[in-house]
């Protein structure tokens, strides 16, 4: 494999974290509510995606429970906030505490203290036939784990569910203006009830890609600040899917350079090496006004008795 | 006090400070005992100074370096009578704390050795620089392309020192490999230590020296799927299960050792000093895996012309690059 | 002469089928606020029935509840008489219940046709059979508009046919419209009352809010009257006229037949106000002068070219056309809100173009924006904080550099007296106030600073009897203490009632100008379509 | 996105009722969630194996009846309070201040590096230098932020995130490569001149006199929030931009003003972490102060004056609840779980005041 392969295989690899996180935060933002729970979601859904792959063997229930524990959350904070109505983001927080605790605390209780640390298979590469011959990108393309792929048509089905279909519309409604929606006998605790939890579900696998594909076990700072970035991730693709891949693509780009950079012995200060890709991005922002907007009824709580609101 | 059923439960303590004979421990841990790191060689320390002292024990994990002295100061009201920090983070909490309570004796780690240490402060010198020198040997004859790695997390002296005994040993080896040193900017981030360690690996590197904490399971994930030949050592415990085709050795380090020779010198009336880790005591090179019995017996030479002090290592904290 | 009938014994209550709608007491309390008590209502299988009443007296509270938008403390809904529980405005669609409502509810970002088909389910043939459809829809009931258009870039008029095309989109059994005239000119008004009775003869049933005693007489069957929460009387259309209708909704016999009260009921048509009742006659000093402005619209297209205005001392300048030909620009730039691209604005004397609103505020510039609730209030702040906004730097509510709270409290007591603003409290929500008393609230703010120039732009939309006539006088008061006033308005009959001078805006340019007693509508009206005067 | 409605019902126009029967009204709920908070972790506690009781006890006595609690407690609520108005004051205008931590940081490491590049000169000097140098970081920081948002409509909450994973590598750059410790075990710098350092109040072990500046600070927000026209321009941005700009004021600019004097408090902070807590910077000095400023001002519900009173309560909290973990055993990560359902009822007590006042009506 020539170097820029190389390249863009890990490119294609790292973005996939992000990319799942951020899908699930533009998922529920897309119905007005906004989560902040991210890392903490992820770290869970990296401890339950580890501790069950390593307990029956299957790294694809691994995957599948971290989804539902990630939707489990998701649909908390979709709960706490439409039905109690309560501060999205110091839900969002106190879901982020929560989940923190239980990802250390899980692995606590099944794996506990061990000398050696355990491990599981990561997830095993598809090459898919064809595909991968392309020259230049077909191996950094087309030769990936089951959920890097996943990634991708998760984008793509999203996209196309948002902005191709009747259900799509309803759904963006509510994020941009729930009165209207709910005139419309559009279900509006519904509509959060399951974006939340579907974006749930998504932060959780993205949790779970980490110790599945770059580690095969789970440690305490796994996560390391992904979260958060998917936040930010989110904002810098407008809350539209396509944006966001590419948001993931250009952060994740920019990290595998800078990681390359400084892997080549280059005679710059690591963390200067280390900030490009942070800073790259907040330079790329200064053109998104083309792109950015934000849900109108972002992090705001629907009542549909209030006028204040 | 640790949720495990073995360790004392440090609930109900309180008793005065010079009230009861037994020997009271507790300890600050900077990560979970989780880890399988280094943490856990802390809890392992304990538990055999339980065993083997008959000591009360108790310990704090995931203490903030913020949070340090206020957790020292609780134990020292607690009656505690011996306190260790596990890890050079805590040594400045450890002497402040020391100075307020003479009566308790402080066990603090180190990677110098450092002056106007209080008298009740036992310092302990990990001397990683010391450690790292075999594995530039090591290194220097398993590397083929002629390419070595050291992946670190932050910039610290103690990694610098690293680096330098490496460049040390390829020196004195006459070996004319290049190291390339890079850093994750975090000890404990496996997904920056994977991204890394591939593209290291990627580049040409065929041995890479990791000086990480959980960091290290990254790397070896990254490891692994390698072409033969690519070797990666570790640090701290055994880690040959990450990548057992890859692995080529690990720096063991043992603190019950230290913390059984300290507690003895307490027991003698010394309430404090300075202990450095050596090959002798402390630390020791797993066997090296993967490579030819010739180049094992080479190391294991060095290993002990180092335990006995025959090979000086400069400890060389002055920055790379 | 109007025959009040009691409630229970509603006239006209034919014998028969079960009636499509009834509503017995009803109660809705809202914190301290009780916007329904003990409310009941019924409707009859094809008529149209008018809800009038008072700003604040529970119309759109009532039928916000058969929608299913607000839960009910208690009452009883019958819908063909079979009990209804709705709990949402889906439980509502699903009984063939369809609302236009008081207000815009639209997704700004949206397509027209977007925003039509929002939760509806049928797929077939997408959004281009939907658009079909509306175009159709637009045709049939002279609700003219472009399915394609982003809702946002539209003017408040065509959004307030999206609504109503919203609801006809869907059909409905029950249709209720809350004040759906509001922003329709008089032709759209007549093409919409002509396809409500096809509608009615289809067989649905169509209750009508409004404020307009006119539209209320040209399209009801039967009105029903609301006053504190609950119906006060319900009348047959044949049994009342205009003055029967106005007592009723302003609550007291309209002893005097006053101009404003006929303007104010739609009734006084253009052209009858002689020039006698002019006010004082307007030769008082130029104290706005608008020369060569021109103004860019959010989306940075020219919205006025070139507009030269004059407006003396006590005079009124009345400003028509139809909405969307820049009046919203026009009376952001003559308020310092919006800046201009080209020409200058003086107020007595001194060109303000371009400096900060603060000075245009300092320099006696007041503004009674058209949005009450967008551009006018801070809606979740106090009645005390809105009667204060703007004057927190003055110099009578300080002391020691601090707001004077105690004195702005005090002030603001006097204030809500002075201007009767119907609140719960100083310290309730301005949102949860009334639309008249928002209104109320947005003057009081604007005549405390005493200004030299007064621009309102449609500041009776919206408004009951009463309320109207307490714009009116406070114009007059303004006039008479020597401001310059600018009256941006859609309603001719206003206009025609206020205004010393008229001139008529089109596409951003003042396409005529004429002055009191030589106001004619169907020339007025040919300007505002822009027939221009030389062609 | 806009910001949650701030408004300061109490502040502007007091209500007939008495003010301490209205306080005691407006406290019983908060009282009522704790309470029910306490009961349902200690459940928790007592279903993983550990004693309730006990765990509690700590986390109520260490802040009060240990010295070292009761200091640590002051200490922390030094930097809370300060985050947490740095995010409460922007948050008025309807911005989100995420970037705390950085401000904090890169305050810390300016502040850092004034006290040992200038360590020599007399403390009357050299103090006040390290502390605006804190603060000047924080504008700087936060500056970024606000000039994106101004001139570029950069959303806040990206470019601050951003902008924190910036401020970890700068001060990583300092501690490693500028003004390294090597004898710290951790990224840390120097230790600044012993005259850089703040005197302690009482002790020992004592608090650092920056509590006073602090309490200053706080103190000074409140009157401008409460009683200026800045402040009430400052909210009636946030409340409804579009009246507020109509009537003379000027949204924007206010934004930007907003999130700069925010990142001054991030600054402060810092510079009041090393010149009175830790005498140097160092890696992991922010600890999660963000994060809990963050929640600070949301229970606070924006009010410059209930943050110092809710910093207090998080503050002891948070040193009790660590302390659990040597007096009963509970594991570091239940500790993450008790706060979140601590919060999550706090939160609830909202829930529960609509009802009393409800029922009152
Ligand atoms: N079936 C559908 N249901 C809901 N929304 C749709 C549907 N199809 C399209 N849309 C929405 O309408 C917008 C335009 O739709 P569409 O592409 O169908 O228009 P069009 O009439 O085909 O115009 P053009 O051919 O010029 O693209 C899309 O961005 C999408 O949001
Ligand atoms: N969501 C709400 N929250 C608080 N108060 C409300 C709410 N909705 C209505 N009210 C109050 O209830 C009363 C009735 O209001 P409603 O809107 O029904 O009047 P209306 O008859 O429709 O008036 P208008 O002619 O101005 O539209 C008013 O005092 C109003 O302030
Ligand atoms: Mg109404
Ligand atoms: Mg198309």
């Amino acid at each position: 494999m020539n170097e820029f392969a190389v390249l863009a295989q890990l490119t294609v690899v790292a973005m996939v974290p992000y990319l799942l996180a951020s899908l699930g935060t533009m998922l529920g933002g897309l119905a007005g509510v906004f989560s902040v729970s991210q890392e903490g979601v992820m770290l869970l859904g990296a401890s339950v995606g580890f501790l069950v792959s390593y307990g029956t063997g299957s790294s694809t229930v691994g995957v599948l429970v971290a989804a539902a524990v990630g939707a489990l959350f998701g649909f908390a904070l979709g709960w706490a906030t439409t039905v109690l109505r309560l501060d999205q983001f110091v839900v969002g927080l106190a879901l982020f505490f929560a989940a923190t605790g239980l990802a250390g605390l899980l692995y606590r209780i099944v794996i506990g203290q061990t000398a050696t640390t355990p491990l599981v298979d990561t997830l095993p590469r598809l090459e898919i036939p064809l595909l991968k011959d392309i020259p230049l990108l077909g191996k950094a393309l087309f030769s990936h784990n089951l959920l890097v792929y996943l990634a991708a048509l998760v984008t793509v089905g999203l996209w196309f569910f948002l902005y191709r279909t009747r259900a799509g519309l309803d759904l963006r409604s509510v994020g941009e203006n729930p009165k209207a929606a709910d005139s419309l006998g559009i279900a509006v605790v519904r509509t959060r009830l399951w974006t939340t939890a579907v974006g749930g579900a998504l932060m959780g696998v993205a949790g779970a890609f980490l110790p599945l594909v770059y580690t095969g076990t789970f440690t305490e700072g796994i996560v390391g600040g992904r979260g958060w970035l998917a936040i930010a991730l989110t904002f810098f693709g407008g809350w539209r899917p396509q944006f966001i891949a590419a948001g993931a693509l250009f952060f994740a780009t920019m990290d595998v350079v800078a990681l390359r950079a400084e892997v080549s012995g280059i005679d710059i200060p690591s963390q200067v090496l280390l900030v490009i890709p942070y800073v790259a991005t907040l330079v790329v922002m200064v053109f998104a006004f083309r792109w950015a907007r934000v849900p109108e009824f972002l992090g705001r709580n629907y009542d549909r008795e209030s006028r204040t609101g | 006090g640790g949720g495990d059923d073995d360790s004392g439960d440090g609930g109900g303590g309180g008793g005065g400070g010079g009230g009861g004979e037994g020997t009271r421990i507790a300890a600050v841990f900077s990560g979970t005992t989780t880890d399988a790191d280094y943490t856990f060689l802390g809890l392992e320390a304990l538990q055999a100074a339980e065993e083997d002292h008959g000591a009360e024990i108790t310990y704090s994990e995931s203490v903030q370096v913020p949070d340090a002295e206020r957790v020292l100061r609780e134990y020292v009201a607690d009656g505690y009578n011996v306190v260790w920090t596990h890890g050079s983070q805590f040594y400045d909490a450890t002497v402040a704390v020391a100075a307020e309570a003479p009566d308790v004796v402080f066990i603090a780690e180190q990677d110098t050795e450092p002056a106007d240490v209080p008298e009740n402060v036992w310092v302990l010198d990990r001397n990683f620089h010391l450690a790292f020198y075999p594995l530039g040997v090591l290194a220097a004859s398993a590397s083929e392309s002629g390419k070595i790695a050291y992946l670190g997390g932050v910039t610290l002296p103690f990694s610098y020192s690293e680096v330098h005994a490496v460049e040390q040993a390829l020196e004195d080896s006459g070996s004319d490999a290049t190291l390339t040193p890079v850093w994750t900017g975090d000890f404990n981030d496996p997904t920056k230590a994977q991204q890394f360690a591939s593209q290291l690996l990627a580049d040409g590197n065929d041995v890479v020296l990791t000086s990480l904490n959980l960091g290290a399971v990254g790397a070896f994930e990254a490891v692994d799927d390698a072409a033969p030949g690519v070797l990666m050592s570790a640090k701290y415990t055994d880690k040959s299960n990450l990548s057992p085709d890859h692995y080529l050795t690990s720096v063991i380090y043992d603190f019950s050792v230290m913390l059984d020779d300290i507690l003895s010198s307490i027991e003698d009336g010394e309430t404090g000093g300075y202990l450095g880790m050596t090959y002798e005591q402390g630390i020791s090179l797993q066997t090296p895996q993967n490579v030819d019995q010739a180049v094992a017996d080479e190391v294991n030479a060095i290993v002990e012309q180092l335990a006995s002090g025959e090979i000086e290592v400069e400890r060389d904290v002055t920055p790379v690059e | 002469m109007t025959t009040a009938h009691t409630a229970g014994s509603a006239p006209g209550s034919a014998p028969g089928p079960a009636r499509p709608l009834t509503m017995t007491g009803v109660t809705k309390t809202f914190g301290p606020v009780r916007a329904l008590s003990d409310a009941d209502f019924e409707l009859a299988a094809g008529e149209v029935h008018g809800l009038v009443g008072g700003n604040g007296a529970g119309k759109t509270t009532l039928m916000n509840v058969l929608y299913g938008l607000y839960r009910a403390d208690s009452g009883d809904i019958r819908v063909d008489g079979r009990e209804a529980h709705i709990r949402s405005p889906r439980d509502a669609i699903g009984l063939g219940i369809g609302m236009v409502h008081q207000h815009l509810l639209q997704v700004a970002t949206y397509s027209v046709v977007e925003n039509v088909v929002l939760g509806t389910t049928e797929q077939s043939g997408g959004l281009r059979a939907a658009a079909r459809r509306i175009t159709e829809l637009s045709d049939q009931f002279g609700l003219s508009v472009d399915p394609r258009a982003r809702t946002d870039r539209l003017s408040v008029g065509a959004r307030q046919r999206v609504e109503i095309l919203k609801v006809l989109y869907r059909g409905a059994r029950i249709l209720i419209l809350d004040e759906p005239t509001t922003n329709l000119t008089p032709q759209e008004v007549d093409d919409l009352f002509a396809s409500l009775r096809g509608i009615v003869a289809e067989g649905t049933s169509v209750v009508f809010i409004s404020h307009k005693a006119r539209e209320v007489l040209a399209i009801c069957d039967r009105i029903s009257v609301m006053r504190d929460g609950r119906r006060l009387t319900t009348v047959r259309r044949a049994d009342t006229d205009a003055t029967g209708l106005a007592s009723l909704m302003v609550g007291e016999v309209a002893s005097e037949q006053s101009s404003e009260l006929a303007a104010a009921l739609g009734l006084a048509a253009v052209g009858e106000v002689t020039a006698e009742e002019t006010g004082p006659s307007a030769q008082g000093a130029e104290r706005l002068v608008v020369g060569g402005l021109v103004v860019h619209n959010d989306m940075g297209m020219p919205a006025l070219r070139g507009v030269d205005l004059t407006v003396r001392a006590g005079e009124v300048l009345g400003v028509a056309g139809v909405a969307g030909n820049g009046q919203v620009e026009l009376a952001e730039a003559l308020t310092g809100v919006r800046p201009s691209e080209v020409g200058t604005v003086r107020v007595d004397g001194s060109d303000l173009a371009g400096a900060r609103t603060r000075r245009w505020i300092d320099a006696g510039v007041a503004y009674v924006p058209e949005d009450r609730h967008r551009d006018g209030i801070l809606g979740a702040a106090t009645v005390t904080d809105n009667l204060l906004l703007g004057s927190q730097r003055s110099g009578s509510y300080r002391k020691a550099g601090l707001i004077d709270w105690r004195r702005v409290r005090e002030h603001a007591r006097t204030t809500i007296d002075r201007y009767s603003i119907k609140t719960p409290g100083p310290d309730a929500p301005a949102a949860n106030l009334s639309g008249g008393n928002i209104q109320r609230l947005v003057l009081a703010r604007a005549f405390d600073r005493e200004p030299a120039v007064l621009v309102l732009q449609n500041p009776t939309r919206g408004l009951d009897l009463r309320s109207i006539k307490f714009v009116y006088d406070r114009v007059h008061e303004a006039r008479d203490r020597g401001c310059a006033v600018v009256l941006i308005s859609e309603d001719l009959d206003e206009l025609s009632l206020l205004a010393d001078r008229m001139v008529v805006l089109y596409s951003g340019e003042v396409v005529g100008e004429r002055s009191r007693g030589t106001y004619d509508a169907y020339e007025l009206g040919r300007l505002m379509a822009g027939v221009r005067e030389d062609a | 996105m806009t910001a949650p409605v701030l408004t300061e019902p109490d502040a502007l126009a007091p209500a007939p009722p008495g003010p301490a029967a209205r306080l005691l009204r407006g406290l019983l709920p908060y009282v009522l969630a704790l309470v029910l908070a306490f009961v349902v972790s200690g459940i928790v506690i007592a279903a993983l194996g550990y004693d309730p009781v006990e765990a509690f006890r700590t986390i109520l006595t260490t802040s009060f009846k240990t010295d070292f609690g009761f200091t640590e407690t002051l200490t922390k609520w030094v930097p809370l309070t300060l985050l947490a108005l740095g995010f409460t004051i922007p948050l008025a205008v309807g911005r989100f201040n995420i970037g705390g931590e950085g401000q904090l940081l890169v305050g810390a490491t300016a502040a850092a590096g004034v006290g040992i590049v200038y360590g020599d000169l007399p403390t009357g000097v050299l103090l006040p230098l390290v502390i605006v140098a804190g603060v000047l970081a924080g504008v700087v920081w936060a500056g970024i932020a606000a000039f994106l948002m101004g001139r570029f409509r950069v959303n806040e909450i990206l470019s601050t995130v951003l902008l924190n994973f910036v401020s970890f590598q700068v001060l990583d750059y300092a501690a490693t490569e500028v003004w390294s410790d090597p004898a710290a075990g951790v990224a840390a710098t120097q230790r600044v001149g012993a005259n850089a350092e703040l005197p302690t109040l009482g002790g020992p072990p004592g608090v650092h006199a920056g509590l006073l500046l602090a309490a200053l600070v706080a103190l000074a927000t409140i009157v401008v929030t409460r009683r200026t026209a800045a402040g009430f321009e400052l909210r009636a941005a946030g409340t409804n931009p579009r009246a507020a700009g109509i009537n003379g004021i000027r949204v924007e600019r206010i934004a930007v003003v907003a999130l700069i004097v925010g990142g001054a408090l991030g600054g402060l902070a810092g510079a009041l972490e090393v010149s009175g807590v830790h005498g140097r910077a160092l890696e992991g000095m922010q600890s999660n102060f963000l994060l809990l400023g963050i929640i600070i001002g949301l229970i606070a519900r924006g009010s410059a004056l209930w943050v110092p009173v809710v910093s207090f309560g998080i503050a002891i909290l948070e040193v009790g609840a660590s302390s659990m973990q040597r007096t009963v055993g509970v594991p570091a990560e239940m500790v993450l779980i008790i706060e979140a359902l601590i919060l999550i009822f706090l939160l609830l007590s909202d829930v529960i005041a609509g009802r009393l006042a409800r029922r009152a009506a």
